[in-house]
């Protein structure tokens, strides 16, 4: 039988490997894959939580369907935003993207 | 002696780790998403192991079948940092590593830390959980609102991100 | 252990005896139970595969017939044997790899592209009790599959590090993604009817009751098409559409690996047209014969009748691909987003109210309702089709002054 | 069939006739006609039907036909509604049943049925005539039909309904919706010829000044009901103890007893729609519309209605009443219809237009039978009633013929100056139509009480004897002048009409009418002589005794109290031999040899008072000033000057300070201080700018430093609260 | 089918609000759909509360159909909606008009969209105010109405039309109208709010029925610094206004002809039909049992403004030349009678003759739905067709349009309370009852003087009605209309269809009332007793 903390520890690594990503990563689309990476951390925790709780509280498996949801949502739009960025300032790169610098 | 869950569960962690790794280091950034696809196969798995067959092949459908296309997509679509030879990294991604980590401890400390109640054999699971969620899905008692909230967050996104990537010329 | 057990349940027979014998070599019972489904597994695939050499026979007479050709009649009876030459042709054909290709992904991508299709026929239901898994996401499972056949375009249209192929590989993810939006919907059809994702499910409860395609009549049309677009078959071809890209994404391929493209997509249309028979023409049933002749009910005759549906699914499938020309990607996408998408979903919805209106009901009630509602869907859109058309003739008949802008 | 269901049915025909022609056969004139007969032949044959069950009944007064059911709740109980017939109920049905049979059947006529459609005949105008050609190609110019004859019956039908549902009604409720139809229908059929400016006022008149009449009816009728708690005849007015409450509570109106009271409200509503003194005005005005409904109006329903409707609250006014003096409510009601009695008559002398003279006799005629009423004899009241009714409707359709026939000759002529109407234009019609002089002549003498053959000798002469007999001298003198004169104008009419030497050309050329009108004429005519013998006093010398007097037993059996005959007196006999005979031979010998062109005969010895006759006392002018102009202003008063004036004025200056309040605000507040002030001065130059420029250059505007501060931070939060809080 | 069964209330509530989200993902093009969606949308709530009057239960006690949900947690107020006798009356008239009004502004053609979307908003705010149960649900729902039959008037009312106001500064009539309705109304509102929100801190709770006990007998102590009867008599006048306002009684009216004039027919119709019952029922629902001893005290005044309103009315009515201004004085004048039975009522509640005039007052808000929402539609009708309303420029127009002429003079007469058509039995419970408490067994008091006043307003409404029909129809043919461009069109088959249901409804309720009286008395019966 497998603990829970291993989920658990399993996802927090995940978690970590994402957030380095989202900070460290240059390209703004690896930026999101990194958001990704962080997303799926969370819903390894809420399955697993379901599952080593009650699984007749389906509040677990719902929670991570939603976000499935939010992930896709974000990835269209985070994509959509890239492509038009790229389009007006023909790069992807975050630091480059700092008009909002004064 | 592992037994063949433990074991399975060892090869999906590896997958997950190892890959995951990959998707924030490699420069390429086509194989970073075919690395986080590897990734999420991995975590589909790992959903088959805690019985959630179903969520296991949404992630599937949902991510390999459609956002991890739609990364690719769009790296195709931005084609020239793909071809620049600088670092994929930023300046301060030193930091940024020791943040991650100091999260990675303290996260790693609070799971320790706190009493496992629920550390034992998952009960086996009675009746249809596919149903189950079904019902929970739709029943107004329980998630149909948020459930809906979600749909309508998609449809908002479709045509955010339609409007977004429209090419006004 | 009989011979009339083998009849009614092979499967079960095999297994029992696999795992009798194993346990016999002293074996741990976790690594029977691997070992079995390993067994299991490979069978399946090699059954598929095989079943994959003959359509590739099938194919090439069929096109040669289509074509007023007589096809391949030299090798064995009615050139029978043809596949195997070409088969051996393939495999010692040199295998190149094009300069500034990325290695790893170009030559993992065949390999995921038969997969793709391969892991389909894991839940194919061939009868009551023969069936690789019983998944209760069956449907899902099939979507799933979908996906890693998109992923392995897209993985060779960008490794092989050519336009064309690139080209053809947007083409055909799009359309892909796209389409797979109506063939979702179309499939949730017979799950709503059913009340389960489970292929057995589905095919049990058409036995019980009637074929879905009296049911959803509109649902199987508008699953055809899609998964015709699905598979990227003619008059969906863009993504080889061999006159305009040089066939698109696995222009760089060459010898076995094209080898696999093309397998895979074969026995992809094959399956399909399996999927056509199990969702909507009642899977392994005889369309109630089995009532009158109990032999039909036994496993052999029930995978007859699914084998054969789905060659005759194949065969309207080549049908199609070699009558009908391919069209504009543009009037293909739009034909899907404006047009079958919208209908897919208001079908399913107006199915869906009925259903759960009338599911108490009597067939003879409920079949016919379930029917005319289809009817009605489809009329309202040809009429509402019409009126459109008609405005955009008004539009061109008067011609706006150019001078405004 | 049981009576009483046959009792509901009697109404039903002419109400399925009127929906029938008006939904569905309007456009057929032949249909329209025979449904309209047909539905009036059916409720007579039930009335009859009814009518004999009932008489041969004896006692018909203790068990009488009745049923009723529940109709509006209220509260805790019901407001029954039903039918019941009892001896007076009986007898009205008769009379009813029959005139309005005979007017369905003449209006085909009138309304020239079979005639060609006129040649610029429009709907709401009197039909012009035809051009017609015959076989040996002249032109000549015939009666036309009537443009909107399906709508006529339809009217007349609706109007048939409503004065059967009066009858046959149990109780004062449906009484008065009977009442209320027949007032729309008079409504619509003095208006039905709209196109003309003096029918349309006709009918508004009608309708306004009966209104005015029914308000204080329906007002009776709540009081009623509130203080008996129900309206059904029987349950009120043949119940001693009901009756004698009422008579005991006394009102703050007038010292009026609650009977006293209701029965005078209740009595308004007769005013108005028997055209009594002084709300009588709008009945001679009604002669507007064709005359069958002049004939159905005034001689057969709705005036009788009003007469019916009195006698039934008769025990009301009369409720504690000792025999000998009247109540006050008695005494009031005499005087109105001895004073109508002899008013109208005193107009009726003056007026030349054949159907107004009719008009104001009626007038008169109701006068007496209210008077009667008044002195507490219901029965002669009712037998003068019936006789009335019958000799009226007798001679309007006779006057109607009579003007048929002169229209043919102003037709032929084709001098439509003539007015067919006027009675200067006529004589010497004896010869032209005689049907319609013979049976005229019946119907006058009855009318001004001919001894001993015609019916109205009897009834007349029934009150007279009462009068007498209760020693009431000031309504004995009124009655018998106003006989006086009813034979004298009545003569006068005669004479005018018939006798002598025609005065026109027109007259000259006018002939009989067809059958359809003089079959009814006939048989009126018969019962305007016949009717009487039904209710001669035994004591009367030679007659008496001969036939039992059957009205007074039976329609005395419509109260508790019957009342017992009065005694045979010489006096009133005498008298009403004297005014009958002499009224007569006066108008004969007056206008026995008017020619063409002569002034009235009466216009010198009357002198100013001829005018003043001619004229009906000016009431119309009196009412136009003191009521209608009045009313007018003050609704102008009430729109314009206080909705409009006060009431908005008052709004629109709230109005006015609220926006006046806002533009200071905003010139004296908003503007200089908050904009100008705080906004530019202060705001710009002195704090917010540099503070603004200090902060910015924190703002590196890369996303991942932000990023990283923020996770930073974060843990550093979840850290301490995870190391301190828990 | 279940869920409909167990959510009625809210289902006819909510339909015409889903309708109208329907309509407007309806092509602004296709005004042919919108009409027709919109129409049939409408006939479902009429279907609906025809079967819950089919399965309403009068001589049940309290209310039906109820249906709970939380809405307001923080300050307890409940979203409760159920019917008893008195609003299924309503609800029953306001879903049979809605459709009517719909089928009558077929002839809109300017954005009919937003015109249809806002009629069916109307029909549920309407609804609402007749269905709620909480006092804040009803307030919503009060105001609510008022915004769609605001933007009705202003957007569609007659364009042409000036009001001048002071110093000769002159305003496009409808939006002088609309805005007058508004502030009019929000005055009222005003106190109301005030009013319920007192209740509602003072019990904690808005539930009717709670407060309709806890209140009412809330008698001595202080509140507020004042003692109890002076609180209890200013919400008392509180409510009163705010629902005099709407009836509307005078002098409260003028906003009446104003917004009746301008608005479309429709509008008109369901103004008339239902916008006016709302205050009615305000009085029976919320007036009478909160303060029977205020409404008791002061049925006098009631009962004067009751009499004022109808004579004036009248009065005014009669001295219009304004055709549509004419019915819409008319409404004064009958709603009149609606509130002389409330007071007779409150008066004496308790005893019959109370019930009676209720049951009067009650059945004329019916009666006068179905005529007013005729009469109206009528002038529309030929005002449409000859784009006057003066009736100085009609005239013998009679012989043009049978028809037409036929069902004016019907409607004219049941408004007029001819005997036999619905009118007159309304009027003559009211009278009754009220003359019966005014007579109360001998003792006499003001309400008999009321009454026998408020039946002279009965004999001007003679006097009106007569005028119009006689101006309209009657008298010499106006050869203006009889030929060329002008010349008048017989009434088509649709407004007929528009009229018919009406009239059948008037003669039935004229002939034979039991059926809805008897729901209606039992309802009172029960409320207030």
């Amino acid at each position: 039988m497998i603990p829970l903390s291993w989920y658990l520890y399993l996802s927090a690594v995940l978690f970590a490997i994402g957030l380095y990503g989202v900070l460290a990563r240059k390209n703004a689309i690896a930026i999101l894959l990194g958001i990704e990476l962080m997303l799926n951390a969370a819903n390894i925790n809420l399955v697993a939580f379901w599952r080593y709780g009650d699984p007749a509280l389906m509040a677990g498996q719902v929670f991570a369907i939603i976000v499935f949801a939010v992930a896709a949502a974000e990835v269209a739009v985070g994509l959509s935003l890239v492509i038009s960025i790229y389009r007006s300032r023909k790069t992807v790169v975050a630091d480059e993207l700092d008009l909002m610098k004064w | 002696m592992p037994d063949a869950t433990q074991v399975m569960f060892f090869l999906s962690a590896a997958l997950i780790l190892v890959s995951a790794v990959l998707v924030v280091t490699v420069r390429n950034l086509i194989h970073a998403a075919l690395w986080l696809i590897a990734t999420l196969f991995g975590v589909a798995m790992l959903y088959v192991l805690l019985e959630a067959g179903f969520l296991a092949v949404v992630q599937v459908v949902v991510y390999i079948g459609a956002i991890a296309i739609m990364f690719i997509f769009a790296v195709m679509l931005t084609r020239r940092d793909l071809l620049s030879q600088s670092p994929q990294t930023n300046a301060n991604w030193p930091v940024a590593l020791g943040v991650s980590a100091l999260a990675l401890v303290g996260i790693a400390y609070i799971v320790r830390g706190f009493v496992f109640s629920l550390e034992r054999t998952p009960a086996p699971l009675t009746g249809d959980t596919l149903q189950m969620l079904g019902e929970a899905l739709t029943s107004p008692s329980l998630f149909v609102l948020p459930f809906e909230v979600a749909s309508v967050l998609l449809l908002a996104a479709l045509i955010g991100s339609v409007y977004l990537a429209w090419n006004k010329k | 252990m009989s011979f009339w057990n083998f009849w009614t349940d092979p499967i079960g027979v095999a297994d029992a005896w696999l795992r009798g014998l194993f346990a016999g070599w002293g074996m741990p019972e976790f690594w029977v139970s691997l070992l079995v489904s390993l067994i299991g597994i490979v069978v399946l695939v090699v059954f598929a595969l095989v079943l994959d050499i003959m359509l590739v026979w099938v194919e090439r007479k069929v096109v040669a017939r289509f074509q007023g050709r007589l096809g391949p009649n030299r090798v064995g009876p009615f050139g029978l044997f043809q596949p195997f030459p070409d088969i051996v042709k393939l495999i010692i054909k040199e295998d190149i790899t094009p300069a500034g290709a990325d290695k790893v992904v170009f030559n993992m991508a065949p390999v995921i592209s038969a997969m793709s299709v391969i892991i389909l026929w894991a839940i194919f239901p061939l009868a009551a009790r023969v069936y690789g898994t019983d998944l209760n996401v069956g449907v899902l499972y099939l979507i799933a599959a979908g996906a890693f056949g998109t992923l392995s375009v897209i993985m060779a249209g960008w490794s092989s590090n050519n336009k064309y192929a690139l080209l053809g590989a947007f083409r055909s993810v799009a359309t892909m993604i796209s389409f797979e939006i109506p063939l979702v919907v179309t499939l949730l059809i017979p799950v709503v009817i059913t009340g389960s994702m489970s292929l057995k499910a589905i095919s049990e409860a058409q036995i019980n009751s009637v074929p879905f395609f009296l049911v959803a009549p509109l649902a199987f049309l508008i699953f055809l098409i899609s998964a015709i677009a699905e598979l990227g078959r003619s008059p969906f071809d863009l993504n080889e559409g061999e006159s305009e890209i040089v066939s698109g994404f696995h222009i760089e391929y060459s010898g076995m690996k094209f080898g696999w493209f093309y397998a895979g997509e074969l026995l992809h249309s094959y399956t399909v047209g399996g999927l056509m028979g199990i969702l909507f023409f009642g899977g392994w049933g005889w369309f109630g014969l089995e009532k009158v002749l109990p032999w039909l009910d036994t496993p052999f005759f029930g995978a007859i009748s699914v084998l054969g549906k789905a060659l005759i699914g194949y065969w309207i499938i080549m049908w199609i691909k070699y009558t009908v020309p391919r069209i504009r990607i543009d009037h293909m996408l739009a034909f899907n987003w404006k047009f079958l998408t919208p209908l897919s979903f208001a079908l399913l919805m107006v199915m869906a109210v009925v259903h759960s209106l009338l599911k108490e009901q009597a067939l003879w009630i409920y079949v016919p309702a379930m029917f005319l509602s289809n009817i009605l869907v489809g009329w309202v859109t040809l009429e509402i089709l019409r009126n459109n058309a008609r405005q955009q003739r008004d539009a061109v008949k008067t011609p706006e002054p150019v001078a405004q802008h | 069939m049981a009576p009483e269901t046959l009792i509901w049915l009697i109404p039903l025909p002419p109400l399925l006739a009127f929906f029938l022609i008006v939904l569905f056969t309007n456009k057929s004139k032949a249909l329209s006609h025979t449904i309209g007969v047909g539905a009036a032949a059916l409720s007579w044959l039930g009335s009859m039907v009814i009518f004999f069950q009932a008489i041969g009944v004896d006692h018909f007064g203790e068990k009488i036909f009745k049923s009723s059911i529940n109709w509006l709740p209220t509260g805790t109980d019901f407001l029954k509604i039903g039918v019941q017939i009892d001896p007076l109920g009986a007898v009205t049905l008769f009379f009813v049943a029959w005139t309005i049979f005979m007017i369905f059947l003449y209006s085909v006529g009138y309304q020239n049925f079979g005639q060609p459609k006129g040649d610029h005949d429009r709907p709401g105008l009197p039909p012009h005539g035809a051009t017609v050609t015959d076989e040996h190609g002249h032109k000549h110019t015939v009666l036309s039909v009537e443009p909107m004859y399906s709508r006529f019956f339809a009217f007349l039908a609706l109007f048939a309904f409503g004065m059967y549902v009066l009858v046959v009604s149990d109780n004062l409720l449906t009484l008065f919706v009977g009442w209320e139809i027949m007032g729309l229908c008079s409504y619509l059929l003095i208006g039905f010829w709209y196109g003309k400016p003096s029918a349309r006022n006709a009918a508004v008149k009608a309708f306004m000044t009966t209104r005015v009449g029914d308000v204080f009816m329906l007002l009776g009728l709540a009081l009623l009901y509130s203080a008996t708690g129900t309206l059904n005849y029987r349950a009120i007015f043949y119940n001693e103890e009901v009756l004698h409450s009422l008579a005991t509570t006394m009102t703050p109106v007038l010292g009026l007893s609650a009977a006293g009271l209701i029965g005078l409200l209740l009595f308004i509503g007769t005013i108005g729609k028997s055209a009594q003194w002084p709300l009588h005005v709008w009945l001679p005005d009604a002669m507007e519309g064709p005359t069958p409904v002049s004939a159905m109006i005034h001689a057969a329903t709705m005036v009788s209605a009003g007469v019916y409707m009195v006698i039934r609250i008769f025990p009301l006014v009369t409720a504690d009443w000792t025999g000998h003096g009247l109540t006050t409510a008695m005494s009031v009601i005499a005087f109105i219809g001895a004073f109508t009695a002899i008013f109208a008559a005193t107009i009726a002398l003056a007026q030349n237009d054949i159907k107004r003279v009719l008009a104001y006799s009626t007038i008169s005629q109701l006068g007496f039978m209210i008077a009667a009423l008044g002195m507490g004899a219901y029965i002669a009241a009712a037998f003068h009633l019936v006789t009335h009714a019958f000799f009226k409707a007798l001679l309007f359709l006779g006057s109607g013929s009579v003007i048929h026939g002169m229209e043919h000759g102003v037709l032929h002529t084709g001098n439509h100056k003539v007015d067919p109407q006027d009675m200067w234009n006529m004589g010497g019609l004896k010869n032209k139509m005689p049907i319609t002089f013979w049976t005229f002549l019946i119907g006058g003498l009855a009318l001004s009480g001919f001894p001993l053959v015609t019916a109205g000798f009897w009834s007349k002469d029934e009150i007279l004897a009462d009068a007498f007999a209760h020693e009431h001298w000031t309504i004995l003198a009124t009655l018998s002048i106003a006989a006086l004169m009813t034979a004298f104008y009545t003569m006068r009419q005669i004479t005018l009409t018939f006798l002598g030497q025609p005065r026109t050309k027109e007259a000259e050329h006018a002939h009989e009418t067809p059958w359809t009108m003089t079959t009814p004429l006939v048989v009126l005519s018969v019962f305007a002589v016949g009717f009487g013998w039904v209710g001669i006093p035994e004591h009367f010398p030679g007659l008496g005794g001969l036939i039992p007097n059957w009205f007074h037993d039976f329609v005395g059996g419509t109260l508790i109290k019957h009342p017992k005959p009065v005694e045979f007196s010489w006096i009133p006999l005498t008298i009403s031999l004297v005014v009958a005979l002499g009224g007569l031979t006066l108008g004969w010998l007056v206008y026995k040899d008017v020619k063409a062109g002569d002034a009235d005969p009466l216009e010198k010895p009357l002198g100013f008072l001829y005018p003043f006759l001619k004229n009906k006392w000016y009431f119309d002018e009196f009412y136009s000033y003191f009521v209608i102009k009045p009313m007018t202003w003050i609704s102008e008063v009430f729109t314009k000057g206080m909705d409009q004036g006060v009431i908005d004025g008052i709004l629109h200056f709230f109005a006015r300070a609220a926006l006046f309040i806002g533009h200071v605000f905003r010139n004296y507040f908003d503007k200089p201080v908050i904009n100008e002030l705080i906004g530019d001065k202060l705001g710009a130059y002195w704090t917010f700018q540099p503070a603004g420029r200090a902060l910015s250059k924190t703002q590196t505007g890369r996303i991942q430093t932000y990023l990283i501060g923020a996770v930073a931070v974060f843990v550093a939060i979840g850290a301490a609260l995870y190391l301190f809080a828990f | 089918m279940d869920f409909i069964s167990t959510h009625l209330l809210t289902t006819i509530l909510f339909f015409p609000v889903a309708a109208a989200l329907v309509i407007w993902f309806l092509p602004a093009d296709q005004p042919k759909a919108v009409r027709w969606t919109a129409f049939l949308a409408s006939l479902v709530p009429f279907g609906l509360s025809v079967w819950l009057w089919t399965q309403f239960n009068a001589s049940q006690a309290g209310f039906q159909f109820q249906e709970q949900y939380t809405w307001f947690e923080a300050i307890n107020s409940t979203f409760h909606v159920g019917v008893d006798g008195l609003s299924l009356t309503m609800v029953l008239l306001t879903t049979l008009l809605t459709p009517l009004a719909i089928l009558a502004s077929f002839n809109i053609t300017e954005k009919v969209k937003a015109y249809m979307m806002l009629f069916l908003f109307l029909e549920t705010g309407m609804l609402g105010v007749f269905l709620a149960l909480d006092l804040l649900i009803f307030f919503v729902f009060w105001e609510i109405g008022l915004v769609p039959m605001y933007f009705l008037i202003n957007q569609w009312g007659s364009p042409k039309g000036e009001r001048e106001l002071w110093g000769g500064m002159k305003v496009s009539a409808r939006n002088y109208a609309s805005l007058k309705f508004m502030v009019y109304t929000m005055a009222g509102s005003l106190g109301l709010l005030l009013a319920i929100q007192m209740l509602g801190v003072l019990f904690q709770t808005y539930d009717l029925m709670t407060l309709t006990e806890k209140w009412s007998g809330f008698n001595e102590g202080t509140l507020l610094g004042m003692n109890v009867s002076t609180v209890k008599a200013i919400s008392f006048w509180a409510f009163t206004i705010a629902f005099a306002l709407k009836v509307p009684v005078w002098p409260f009216h003028t906003w009446l002809p104003d917004a009746h004039t301008e608005a479309p027919t429709a509008g008109s119709m369901i103004l008339a039909g239902v916008l006016l019952k709302l205050g009615a029922y305000g009085f029976l629902r919320l007036v009478l049992p909160f303060y029977p001893v205020e409404s008791q005290y002061y049925a006098g005044w009631l009962a004067f403004l009751a009499t004022m309103a109808i004579v004036f009315g009248a009065f005014a009515s009669f001295g219009q030349t304004d055709f549509k201004r004419l019915v819409a004085y008319s409404s004064v004048n009958h709603m009149g009678f609606v509130l002389l039975g409330i007071a007779a009522a409150a008066k004496a509640i308790g005893t019959q003759d109370a019930t009676i005039a209720l049951n009067g007052a009650v059945l004329q808000m019916f009666n006068h739905g179905l005529s007013a929402a005729g009469m109206f539609f009528l002038v529309g009708v030929i005002y449409e067709r000859t784009h006057t309303r003066n009736l100085n420029e009609f005239g013998g127009l009679f012989p043009l349009v049978p028809v037409y002429g036929g069902i004016l003079i019907f409607t004219s007469m049941a408004s007029l309370g001819l005997p036999g058509l619905n009118g007159f039995v309304s009027e003559f419970l009211v009278v009754r009852g009220a003359f019966g408490v005014g007579y109360a067994g001998g003792e006499w008091n003001y309400m008999a003087v009321y009454t026998a006043i408020a039946m002279l307003g009965l004999l001007f409404t003679g006097a009106y009605i007569l005028k119009g029909v006689r101006k309209v129809l009657h008298g010499p043919l106006n050869e203006h209309w009889a030929h060329g461009e002008h010349k008048l069109t017989e009434i088509n088959t649709r407004e007929i269809l528009v009229m018919a249901p009406l009239m059948i409804l008037i003669l039935i309720l004229g002939i034979w009332p039991m059926w809805m009286l008897d729901v209606i008395n039992k309802a009172m019966l029960l409320l207030f007793s």
